[in-house]
């Protein structure tokens, strides 16, 4: 569905990323691990079209992305929650909302998907706290929330639970198998531990700028 | 538009609106909110008032960005005429120039006799003396002045100050020196100043108005018809009795000098 | 000399309705407003691409915008002047001495004061803010009205501080609007008036009418702007030394 | 009107260090720089302080000091100018028509647009940022430079706005330096003075002359700012639509 | 050695500590877990006196604090880390600096605890990346040996391995036993999970605006 091959990246003259290949299939959740500084997050980025690789290949439903652009509908199929996500300073419902009018869904439907995205957060207790302030678990849970309710076909999800207590990062779980069982690819950066629950999930390793099964030696 | 371009008895709103550029000191001595009211009532144009710099007037005359220019600044007056700017200039008015200082008179100018003597009594004891540096009709007489008191080597107490007549006057006043001024602009502040006047009557002294229309041949576009209004009404013997009748404190500040339209 | 009487004739008169002042104000304030409305479109669009877009020549340009707030506003005057002038190539249009004039020249003096505040604005914000709007799914215009929208607060200082750049500028204003009683005379031409006929005081009391309408105006941004974000602080008594 | 003869000249004169136009220059210079040197440390204190303390009255300073930058220069200058009169109080200090008048009277001018700057700048910064530096031990003197340094491009920003404004304004420098010749006449009162004389085209090449000084002055701040740190933006072209 | 008593703090009138105590004692850690908004974060912050308690009082070193202010001495011997720390825009040798410059420690010390934070906490190869570029799991790091150069008495860490890699946090788990063995006490905020290899470490569990024992069903 979605794939790197050999993709290069550097930052100013240090190779983060060397012939990096990745790829993630409808249905499949992939946890990806390694070290820190390994290059994780940059590989997410550059999946979510945040950087352009110094070099190598993207493709996603079989098809190359040129060189040109990281088109439109791969990133409108596409959705990637960072570690420490940003909530705009606006109101919790209009976070969750924004996608949602982004995309131009009406009116109706967006009340609709932006309850329910209350409802499974649990954000009722803290759904008028100026965002700005809310417990970093309340911000991730928003942010998950806030990429869930645009439905998205791929997902790319950046150390998730780091700051989930138990019940929420249950909750995550619970939504990447749900996820995958409606053919959604999923892509989880973690420190492994953090998804020991996850069951079916294959595993990768990021070391030296490339991507591995990991050896239980170098596991994270 | 075109029924404003029709030539008729009603006159469109550009033709009923003259524009005058003139020098600070006949706005800023109220002459002309005394003269022009009467001129617009009886004529019915509205006459809108640019007053800027000597030099700033004859440039948006020499523009064609006003009708006429009223001045004081005769060689240069002259020179927009024969360069084709202007037409039919007239002498309207005049006052005198006196020079004007603190009332110790440290240069003791007062019974010096004459203009330029003052002038050099002053360079004489050091004194304080401000010119306004700004190649107006009053600096271009102060320069007339120092050439008749041979020549002006300047002396740390001679300050250009580069400003208007109002500005200049305040200044000579905070720094207790002797200035050059139009007897105008100073009536109209003298209960601001300390300063009084020590020279006067001298006939070198006079300084003369001139109107002058902007060349229509020149700027197809003035309004030359209301330009030759305003210049006729302010030559005619209603609006020389109007000049006459402006006075501060009891004192005129202009005297007519119109030798009636040529 | 006595501040105090004029001023207070001033502020009468100004509360009294005297239609002489009055015209006056109305000149100063529909002009710079105008202006203001014009004008910060556009330049918060270049202090947004200055801050957001690397291309080349953005540093010469941010260095150029700088070095515009160093240019004397009676110079920008006299270039419109000649630009206007019966002379000039767009003297046909007939705009000097008008209120048109004295807009045009005030949009050109506030538009480095307001593109200059919103790129540093913008370049202040927090970088994840317009990519998580691009993120989720808004177009380059929607991520850039969102960082507008967050950096609000700066945003209504740079109009504030080009308001009261414009408002109170007498350059520009004098050379293209000619200072015309009734017409384009606003508070800062009748107050160089006032000042060149050496009466201060009056002056004075025109400026501080000038300072009462502009407190107006920025109670009224300050207001809108709700109660504005500002920087959590430690509680200075409690943890102090 | 050739614009091109008068800028050449100008700029010319410039180089070859003509002294009647470098004396000028000097003025504008010295009293612009001495004025920045002597306000800017004031004015960052206060911007910094009203972003950072919450204390009864501050909204009001806030929506004062906006107002504080649509006070016309030209009445700060005739407040001066009677504060400073022969027969005002500080008559005695005999300060009327000098430079140092002139200074003064740019410090007032600056002090708003670099406060007003600063407090926009320090109101963008992470609130972490202050609360990490007490808490490594840092006093609140120390916390408050180090939450000026991280926003050091917001400020010089700001000293350069304040530059721009008082290099270029005439009615204070006018009012109390009094344009005197080679003595207060600044660059923009020579400006003003041209201008009155119809000489606008040369009024314009002193224009330019001052673009170029302050595009030299605004290039210095730019280098000494180093990289700036500038927002990372997604690769437009990559990213785009 | 650190203790809140009663402490009450509510946020626009929402309560978020009510009549919450706590108290460690100098050896000690204690890991405290509990809900996300359950305001674990708000009582580190009042303990470092960064949030002024609405009731209550803390107590240092067997003396009262009084309600004036929180104390310089206090201060001094305490450090918190949060769960997402701030670095400084200058270098990474700047942010490991910036405790020992304000504390007044001579330039030889300071370069030479300097090195050895950089040494600890591995970061020759990023100390020449700009910090803010930095990845998540670094700047934790960061963070952590930034705090560990003042040598603190009493140390505040907020989910400080939520990013780390198995690397990190194994030696995170070691900074803590040995900062313990050296008589600092140490009060760790995380969702258990994190730190299920820390040994002999008091539990506790913040629930409802208070500090309890946690009972099997409700840890975290
Ligand atoms: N913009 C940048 N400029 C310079 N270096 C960068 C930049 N972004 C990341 N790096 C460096 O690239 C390396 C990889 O960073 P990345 O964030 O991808 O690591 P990661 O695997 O996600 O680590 P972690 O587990 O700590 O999140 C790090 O050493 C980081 O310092
Ligand atoms: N400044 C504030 N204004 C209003 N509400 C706040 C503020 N700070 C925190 N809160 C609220 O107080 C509650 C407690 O926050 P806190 O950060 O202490 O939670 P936490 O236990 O650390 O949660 P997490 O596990 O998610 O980090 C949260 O619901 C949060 O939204
Ligand atoms: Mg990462
Ligand atoms: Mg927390």
């Amino acid at each position: 569905m979605l794939a790197a091959h050999d993709v290069a990246l550097a930052y100013a003259g240090r190779a983060v990323l060397d012939a990096c290949s990745i790829e993630i299939a409808p249905g499949e959740a992939l946890v990806l691990s390694g070290e820190n500084g390994s290059g994780k997050t940059t590989l997410l980025r550059v999946l979510a079209g945040l950087e352009r690789p110094d070099a190598g290949r993207l493709w996603f439903d079989g098809a190359p992305i040129e060189a040109g652009s990281f088109p439109r509908a791969v990133r409108r199929a596409l959705q990637y929650v960072p570690t420490h996500p940003y909530l705009f300073s606006t109101s919790v419902r209009a976070n969750l909302d924004y996608g949602l009018r982004a995309h131009r869904i009406d009116p109706d439907e967006r009340r609709r998907r932006t309850n329910a995205a209350i409802e499974w957060a649990r954000l009722q207790p803290v759904v008028d706290t100026p965002p700005q302030q809310l417990s970093a678990g309340e911000k991730q849970r928003i942010a998950t929330a806030r990429a869930w309710v645009l439905a998205p076909r791929v997902v790319l999800f950046d150390e998730p639970t780091s700051n989930l207590d138990r019940a929420s990062r249950a909750q995550v779980v619970a939504l990447i198998s749900e996820l995958c069982a409606g053919h959604t690819a999923v892509l989880i950066v973690a420190h492994d531990r953090e998804l020991i629950e996850l069951a079916g999930a294959r595993r990768l390793n990021l070391a030296h700028g490339r991507v591995q099964a990991p050896d239980a030696h170098a596991e994270n | 538009f075109a029924q404003a371009l029709k030539p008729g008895t009603e006159r469109t709103a550009t033709e009923r609106t003259i524009r005058m550029a003139t020098t600070t000191s006949t706005e800023n001595s109220g002459l002309l909110g005394w003269l022009l009211p009467a001129f617009e009532q009886k004529y019915g144009y509205t006459v809108r008032v640019v007053s800027v710099g000597t030099g700033a007037a004859l440039k948006i005359g020499a523009n064609g960005d006003a009708d006429l220019v009223l001045v004081h600044a005769r060689a240069a007056e002259e020179q927009f005429v024969a360069s084709g700017f202007g037409i039919d200039r007239r002498d309207v008015m005049f006052n005198d120039f006196v020079i004007v200082g603190p009332k110790t008179d440290p240069a003791g100018i007062r019974t010096a006799g004459s203009a330029a003597a003052s002038l050099k009594s002053i360079v004489a004891m050091q004194q304080r003396f401000v010119s306004r540096g700004d190649d107006s009709g009053t600096h271009q007489m102060e320069l007339a002045l120092w050439r008749v008191a041979g020549g002006l080597s300047k002396w740390p107490g001679y300050l250009a100050a580069g400003r208007g007549m109002g500005e200049v006057l305040t200044m000579a006043d905070e720094l207790r020196g002797y200035t050059l001024t139009d007897r105008g602009t100073f009536s109209s502040m003298r209960s601001k100043l300390d300063l009084v006047v020590l020279v006067e009557g001298d006939r070198s002294l006079s300084n003369p108005y001139g109107i002058i229309a902007v060349n229509p041949v020149r700027h197809p576009h003035v309004n030359a018809q209301g330009a030759r209004a305003l210049m006729d009404w302010m030559t005619s013997p209603e609006g020389q009795r109007r000049i006459a009748s402006f006075q501060i404190d009891g004192q005129s500040l202009f005297f007519p000098s119109a030798t009636g339209p040529r | 000399m006595d501040l105090l009487e004029p001023t207070r004739d001033a502020l009468y008169r100004l509360a009294s309705l005297d239609p002489a002042l009055w015209q006056i104000v109305a000149v100063s304030m529909r002009v710079s407003l105008i202006a203001l409305a014009l004008v910060t479109p556009l330049a918060v669009v270049t202090g947004f691409a200055l801050a957001m877009y690397r291309f080349p020549g953005r540093r010469l340009l941010i260095v150029l915008l700088q070095s515009l707030l160093a240019f004397p506003t009676v110079v920008i005057g006299l270039l419109l002047y000649l630009l206007l002038s019966r002379r000039g190539p767009l003297g046909a249009w007939q705009l000097l001495f008008t209120q048109e004039a004295m807009i045009v020249g005030q949009v050109i003096i506030a538009f480095p004061i307001i593109s200059a505040f919103t790129l540093a604005a913008v370049q202040a914000a927090d970088p994840r803010l317009h990519e998580t709007a691009r993120l989720l799914g808004a177009t380059e215009l929607r991520a850039a009205l969102s960082v507008l929208r967050e950096v609000r607060f700066a945003l209504i200082a740079a109009v504030t501080s080009g308001f009261g750049r414009v408002v109170s500028e007498v350059g520009c204003a004098l050379m293209v609007g000619g200072n015309i009683a009734g017409l384009t005379r606003n508070i800062p031409t009748a107050i160089a008036l006032e000042t060149s006929k050496g009466a201060f005081t009056e002056g004075i009391a025109l400026g501080i009418v000038l300072m009462v309408l502009a407190l107006a105006v920025n109670v009224v941004l300050a207001l809108t702007q709700g109660g504005g974000r500002g920087t959590p602080s430690i509680d200075a008594a409690w943890y102090r030394g």
